[in-house]
């Protein structure tokens, strides 16, 4: 085997290798927050008044009890803190998470009063099912086909 | 040069046939290192071929290759390409530029074979994108150029070059070939002015002090005595001198290239017919002409045609005798004066000539002569119908003017009968015919106009000897019973001089001289190389 | 003795197919596929007939417009949105003169002749001066002078209101209905209508009429000369022949019939289109007449004929029997893969270089 | 030798004509000097990449590339793939690019390959082959993107189950590059990492220039058979050009789409090569020449008019459409002018030989 053989097969396998790489760092997921109250080991967690999320110290979501927030992560780890306001003018509470969202969900929910009250995975975690699946009721979408289209460049 | 080891090159009873066509016979030809050989003959006498046998050129293997052989430094060899060849240490320089206009000189010498320096990336994608060493570039080119001894600047853009530094362009870039052994000039100084071929003289002496070997194929005699040390003469095929060139001259040399058995036969009526014309009647005066014929430069040429006659045109290639005819009919852009039957005929302008009953076959049949992809009958009639208003029906009043493809197949068919072109019929296309069918369905179409003057130019290029002569015959009759005074061009001295009553020959461009055709070969020899450029 | 037979009818039919082109017999191939298999997928056959002879009665003339400046040696006519628009410029300017009915498609003819020949000459002239650059340079002068005439259509002083926007009251629609002018002019005369299938007898023979006179053209001896030039240009000089005005010429009568042709075929859609609409008329036409069998420099009125009928053929039949028979509509893709492979098929060819 | 004046100006018409233009309109419009300047930076940004692939075939002799429009399919085939897959964000763009390169490369040895057999006329042909692979683009993307190349989402998916939509959203690499590392001065964005992209491959291109492969395609691109015989392998150098212009234009659309945000599936490439082709033009281009400077002047002349038009035609006219077909009607006429300028030189280079044969017979006379 030659050199440049061997140059060219591992200059293949580092793009191969950066492709495989972007598969997992760029993995892209919808997380949504819920502030729903949860049945977690016979009780019922109740959310707290207003919970507000924060990632990378950005707020993306002021939730009411009930409410549902949405927030988009690339990759895998997820970090964000929530800030929840258990009264009316009272305090708010801060927590800390980071957790190690599931590769293959596109839309995942996160149940937040249960991840306060610390319970496993499979009870604050759940894939968010796209209703629009089901209800594919636009009418047929004409193919617009225009090749000599005016637009912006 | 020491006699004892083996000669340089060696070619031995080199054969060569183009399917049947036997164009080289029994070469002999040994070179030793630091001679410089003069290789000198006709066009056509076989020089080219002989070259291209020695590199190896696609064309010979594509013809049926060759016989005898090649042997370098006693060993035989065949090459399988030119680039085999240049490995070897030949080298060769054309007489057409092969050259990119927009490098530098120093990119041309070096032309892939740049000196490059490696890099990461060329290890992944290859030697291709290695970085260009512009520097050591510059540098060997620049050697190369000191090789020569002639002063060309290696950074000049080739396009914005004089000629001359074009042509040491090209022999610097066989220089810097480090191997070269041998160094093949076709023509060099063809291009070159006076002072630049005196350096081009010195420089070839300068190589051959170096051990190299030098073939100098060119037409100025005066060039070959000053530099060879041999001098090869070949003439049809043959080898048929091969002296040292302090054994001879430049009349003996012209005698050997085109001196022929044929004396006695050329022309054996013509001897004793009397002059059919004299300068008193002259039909056609040419002054001042000009002509810009690609390779075949006119230059200032005046010229006489007498009424009635058959001149010949003659003289080597790319002197300019084919772009009198071209320049006069107006298919190259052309300057001067022409004056037919005592009017003026206006240059540029092919109708104007047409009109006034000039007509001409011209030397590429295939591209001018004609419509490739039409019947035959198209391509006789065809000019007639433009110009003379033939094979044409009139419809309401003259309103309309139908082809009247009648006609034409009847004009056809007489000239396929006249001219024996040998086809399935007239509506054959012109394509599917051989060479000399070729021919004479050019002939027959310039006879349909019915000129009073004909320009014929090469009528016999490439044609067998069967056609040639029944070619030959037909222009001859046509002169003799219609009275059309003829005009014929071409490179065989022979057939002009069994043709024709008087013989012009053109070299450089101008007119060296005119003579009847019963003067001796040497004379025309001499008149052929006198003013080459 | 029976394999030697198989083995000459082979070689024949090889020879043949050679000869006509392995793209041509596979259009021709798929069209014959297309009519087989339409009467099985429940598609009205007649009505596919009717169809495909109604446009090529509209767009044969279009096609035939390519003939001239293949016979010159100028190439195809990627230019012909040129003539389009003297065309166009004779529809509108004869309804806005007040002309109806069939006057009114003679009165565009009229019309539009003038601005082909001059729209022709200018095209011309440019073109000689480019020699060997034809196809490429035709192709953008196409395009330049359809968005030059799509700002013209908004600031020429149209007044007609069946042309102009309603609101504004001044620039041209995108598109004009014909209804009470020449809406089916050619086609309702001597309309022939037996069962399912019609035949617009009068588009067909006028069509007929000029395809005609353009053979007739080329019998003569300016057409001749024509044919000469572009089979060998140097020829024709060396013969006489000013190539530059025969050029010119076979232009000229290209933009006309250009001008002709999107004015029948109007008339038979029954609307005039404006704006960006001519910008890939071309594509068809050129592609029809390869189909046909032309080259970039040989084309005669079969070639016309079969390529139209082919090409049309292909068009209108594929989205019924596609439909029919996958319930999937891949007729444009069909129709786009097909009529451009044609043209790369004719540029590709070693022979035409 | 110093050019005259106006052989200058008649080397630069074009770009001069573009800058008077662009003077009359850009007052006309009323546009404020800061917007201008966003626009033009995130057009550069956006089309820059597209247009420097452009440069090597040119450089080979092919002229202008029409080809070039094969890299966008194949950026838009690859960007619907790496959206199905929900990659996002700077990641996603690299995939992209990374996926485009095989398609690209394919298309591209195709299209060289076909225009080694239509030499002369490798401009026309090359902008048929952008047709005719439209055609095919489109039947990949509308009939087999679905039942047989597996696309799982159906935001991307037509409602039928099968072929792809009008729009796909970008929205998640929607200006990923442009926004990384970006600073803004006094209102105006500069989007630092795609301008240093931009900018690398200005680096690598007049590196390639000086590689050996650079050499050769320049001396291809100028004599043909004077290569060939000093034994450059003409074919595969011109194929090789074709390829490198294709997977540069794959990820010059690939850039452009991340600034656009959304891919208009079927309608995204078609006129790509041709505005592509005009700004080079304008920037003072010919079909056998073109630097990096061109392209950065022409994207600058070029969208300045095409930002202004509208408006000004607008303001003249009072209509708003007549600045929209202006800028359409100058983008073809650029081309159609250089097409024609670049014919006619090659015409009067034949002629001035005749000339200086007559000076030369004069002066001898004399």
């Amino acid at each position: 085997m030659n050199r440049s053989l061997i140059a060219k097969i591992c200059t293949i396998a580092v793009i191969l290798g950066i492709a495989a790489c972007m598969f997992v760092i760029g993995r892209g997921h919808t997380v949504y927050f819920d502030a729903k109250s949860v049945e977690y080991n016979g009780e019922t967690v109740e959310p707290g008044y207003r919970t507000a999320i924060f990632v990378n110290d950005e707020r993306v979501a002021r939730l009411s009890a009930g409410d549902r927030g949405m927030a988009t992560c690339i990759g895998q780890s997820f970090k964000f803190r929530v800030e929840v306001t258990p009264e009316k003018g009272a305090d708010p509470v801060p927590y800390e998470f980071s957790i190690k969202l599931p590769y293959n969900m596109d839309g995942i929910v996160l149940n937040v009063p249960a991840m306060i009250a610390g319970a496993p995975q499979d009870v604050y975690l759940s894939e968010f099912v796209s209703m629009a699946v089901e209800v594919s009721t636009d009418a047929e979408e004409e193919i617009i086909t225009d090749e000599f289209s005016l637009g912006d460049i | 040069m020491s006699k004892d080891q083996a000669p340089l090159l060696e070619m031995k009873n080199i054969k060569k046939d183009f399917f049947g066509n036997q164009v080289l016979m029994d070469i002999n030809i040994t070179l030793h290192e630091g001679e410089v050989l003069g290789l000198v003959g006709e066009n056509g006498a076989g020089k080219s071929t002989l070259m291209k046998i020695l590199f190896g050129m696609d064309e010979i293997r594509d013809t049926g290759g060759y016989g005898g052989d090649v042997l370098i430094n006693g060993e035989k060899v065949n090459f399988q390409s030119p680039f085999d060849a240049l490995a070897a240490g030949l080298g060769m320089v054309h007489q057409e530029f092969s050259l990119i206009p927009g490098f530098t000189a120093a990119e041309n010498i070096l032309l892939n074979r740049e000196p490059t320096k490696k890099s990461v990336v060329s290890e992944v994608f290859g030697q291709r994108l290695n970085i260009l060493d512009r520097k050591t570039l510059t540098d060997e080119a620049r050697v190369a150029i000191d090789k020569m001894g002639v002063k060309i600047d290696d950074q000049m853009v080739i396009a914005e070059m004089p000629v001359g530094h074009k042509q040491f362009t090209e022999i610097a870039r066989e220089l810097s070939n480090d191997k070269l052994k041998l160094l093949i000039l076709d023509e060099p100084t063809a291009v070159l002015t006076e002072k630049e071929a005196v350096a081009l003289l010195d420089s070839i002496k300068g190589m051959a002090s170096r051990g190299i070997a030098v073939i100098f194929i060119t037409h100025r005699l005066q060039e070959i005595m000053e530099v060879c040390n041999r001098i090869v003469v070949m003439r049809d095929g043959h080898v048929v001198q091969d002296v040292p060139s302090s054994e001879t001259t430049i009349p003996e040399v012209t005698r050997w290239m085109v001196g022929r058995s044929v004396e006695n036969t050329a022309s054996k009526d013509k001897k004793n017919a009397p002059e059919k014309a004299s300068d008193d009647d002259i039909i056609m005066s040419i002054r001042k002409l000009w002509v810009d014929m690609p390779g075949e430069t006119v230059r200032n040429v005046n010229l006489d045609v007498r009424k009635g006659e058959i001149l010949g045109i003659g003289g080597l290639a790319g002197q300019g005798k084919l772009g009198i005819p071209n320049g006069v009919m107006g298919l190259y852009e052309a300057g001067g004066e022409v004056t037919f039957m005592g009017k003026k005929i206006a240059l540029n302008a092919p109708r104007k000539c047409l009109d006034s009953k000039l007509a001409f076959v011209s030397e590429d049949r295939r591209g001018v002569g004609l419509l490739l992809d039409e019947t035959l009958g198209w391509n006789i009639a065809f000019p007639a119908m433009q110009i003379n208003n033939k094979f044409l029906k009139k419809y309401l009043g003259g309103l309309v003017t139908w082809r009247d493809e009648q006609a034409i197949k009847d004009i056809t068919e007489y000239y396929i009968d006249l001219l024996q072109i040998k086809c399935t019929g007239h509506k054959q296309k012109a394509r599917e015919l051989s060479g000399g069918n070729q021919q004479k369905i050019c002939l027959a179409k310039t006879f349909a106009l019915e000129p009073q003057f004909l320009f014929v130019s090469e009528p016999t290029r490439g044609i067998d000897v069967g056609a040639k002569a029944l070619v030959l015959e037909a222009l001859r009759k046509f002169n003799h019973d219609s009275g059309v005074t003829v005009v014929m061009i071409s490179s065989e001295l022979e057939e002009l001089r069994m043709t024709c009553d008087r013989i012009a020959i053109v070299s450089g461009g101008k007119i060296a001289g005119i003579l009847p055709a019963s003067a001796s070969s040497e004379d025309f020899g001499a008149l052929m190389v006198s003013m080459v450029k | 003795m029976e394999q030697t037979n198989t083995t000459t009818f082979m070689d024949k039919l090889k020879g043949w197919a050679h000869s006509f082109g392995l793209p041509r017999l596979i259009i021709a191939g798929f069209l014959l596929v297309l009519f087989i298999a339409a009467p099985i997928v429940g598609a009205d056959f007649w009505m596919q007939v009717t169809n495909t002879i109604n446009r090529f009665s509209w767009n044969a003339i279009m096609v035939l417009a390519m003939v001239p400046m293949v016979h010159s040696g100028c190439g195809l006519n990627f230019g012909l949105p040129l003539g389009i628009i003297s065309g166009l410029l004779g529809a509108t300017l004869s309804i806005e003169f007040g002309f109806h009915g069939f006057m009114s498609f003679v009165m565009a003819i009229v019309i539009a002749t003038p601005f082909a020949i001059i729209f022709g000459w200018v095209y011309g002239q440019l073109l000689n001066k480019i020699k060997g650059g034809e196809m490429m340079i035709a192709t953008y002068v196409g395009f330049s002078s359809v968005s030059f005439m799509c700002m013209m259509w908004l600031l020429l002083p149209y007044k007609s209101p069946n042309m102009v926007w309603g609101l504004a009251g001044k620039g041209l629609r995108t598109t004009i209905s014909l209804e009470g002018y020449y809406d089916k002019a050619l086609a309702n005369i001597l309309q022939i209508n037996i069962g399912k299938l019609s035949i617009p007898t009068g588009a067909i023979l006028f069509f007929a009429l000029l395809a005609f006179l353009m053979w007739a053209f080329l019998h003569t001896k300016t057409g001749t000369a024509m044919t000469a030039v572009g089979s060998n240009p140097t020829f024709a000089k060396a013969a006489g022949i000013d190539i530059d005005k025969t050029r010119t010429l076979s232009v000229i009568i290209s933009t006309w019939l250009a001008a002709i042709g999107i004015l029948v075929y109007e008339q038979g859609f029954g609307f005039i289109q404006l704006y960006m609409a001519p910008f890939y008329m071309a594509m068809p036409a050129v592609s029809a007449i390869l189909i046909g069998g032309a080259s970039v420099n040989k084309a005669s009125i079969t070639n016309v004929i079969i390529g139209t009928i082919l090409f049309q053929g292909i068009v209108t039949m594929t989205p019924t029997v596609m439909n029919n028979m996958v319930h999937m509509d891949m007729s444009e893709v069909i129709r786009m893969i097909a009529s451009n492979g044609m043209i790369l098929y004719a540029l590709t060819r070693k022979s035409e270089a | 030798m110093k050019k005259s004046f106006k052989s200058i100006l008649l080397d630069n018409s074009v770009p001069i004509m573009f800058i008077i233009i662009c003077a009359i309109c850009i007052p006309l419009s009323g546009f404020s000097p800061t917007y201008l300047i966003n626009e033009i930076i995130t057009r550069l940004g956006r089309n820059a990449f597209l247009i420097l692939s452009l440069l090597i075939p040119i450089m080979a002799g092919m002229g202008l590339n029409f080809g070039m429009t094969l890299g966008a399919m194949a950026a838009e085939i690859a960007l619907i793939f790496v959206s199905d897959w929900q990659i996002w964000g700077i990641p996603g763009v690299v995939l992209a690019m990374i996926v485009s390169i095989p398609i690209s490369i394919f298309l591209g040895w195709m299209c060289g390959n076909l225009l080694n057999m239509a030499k002369g006329r490798e401009m026309v042909t090359s902008y048929i082959i952008s047709y005719f692979l439209n055609g095919v683009y489109q039947l990949v993307v509308l009939y087999m993107m679905g039942p047989i190349i597996p696309i799982k989402h159906s935001t991307i998916k037509l409602p039928r189950g099968y072929g792809i939509r009008n729009t796909v959203s970008l929205l998640n690499m929607r200006q990923c590059l442009d926004n990384a590392w970006a600073i803004r001065i006094q209102g105006v964005k500069i989007p630092v990492l795609t301008l240093c992209i931009i900018a690398l491959m200005c680096l690598i291109i007049v590196w390639f220039r000086r590689t050996k492969l650079g050499q050769d395609m320049r001396a291809v691109g100028q004599d043909m058979e004077v290569a060939r015989s000093a034994g450059i392998a003409v074919e595969r150098t011109r194929i090789i050009s074709i390829i490198i212009s294709t997977v540069l234009a794959g990820f010059g659309m690939v850039i452009y789409l991340q600034n656009m945000g959304n891919i208009s599936t079927y309608a995204s490439h078609s006129q790509i090569g041709m505005f592509c082709i005009a700004a080079l033009l304008v920037g003072g281009a010919s079909v056998d020449k073109a630097s990096i400077g061109n392209v950065f002047l022409g994207v600058i002349l070029f969208h300045l008019m095409f930002i202004v038009a509208p408006k000004a035609g607008a303001v003249i006219t009072g209509d708003s459409m007549i600045g929209e077909y202006f800028r359409v009607f100058v983008s073809y006429a650029v081309i159609t002018v250089a097409l024609i300028m670049y014919e006619t030189k090659k015409r009067n280079q034949k002629s001035n030989a005749a000339r200086q044969l007559q000076l030369d017979q004069e002066a001898e006379e004399a």
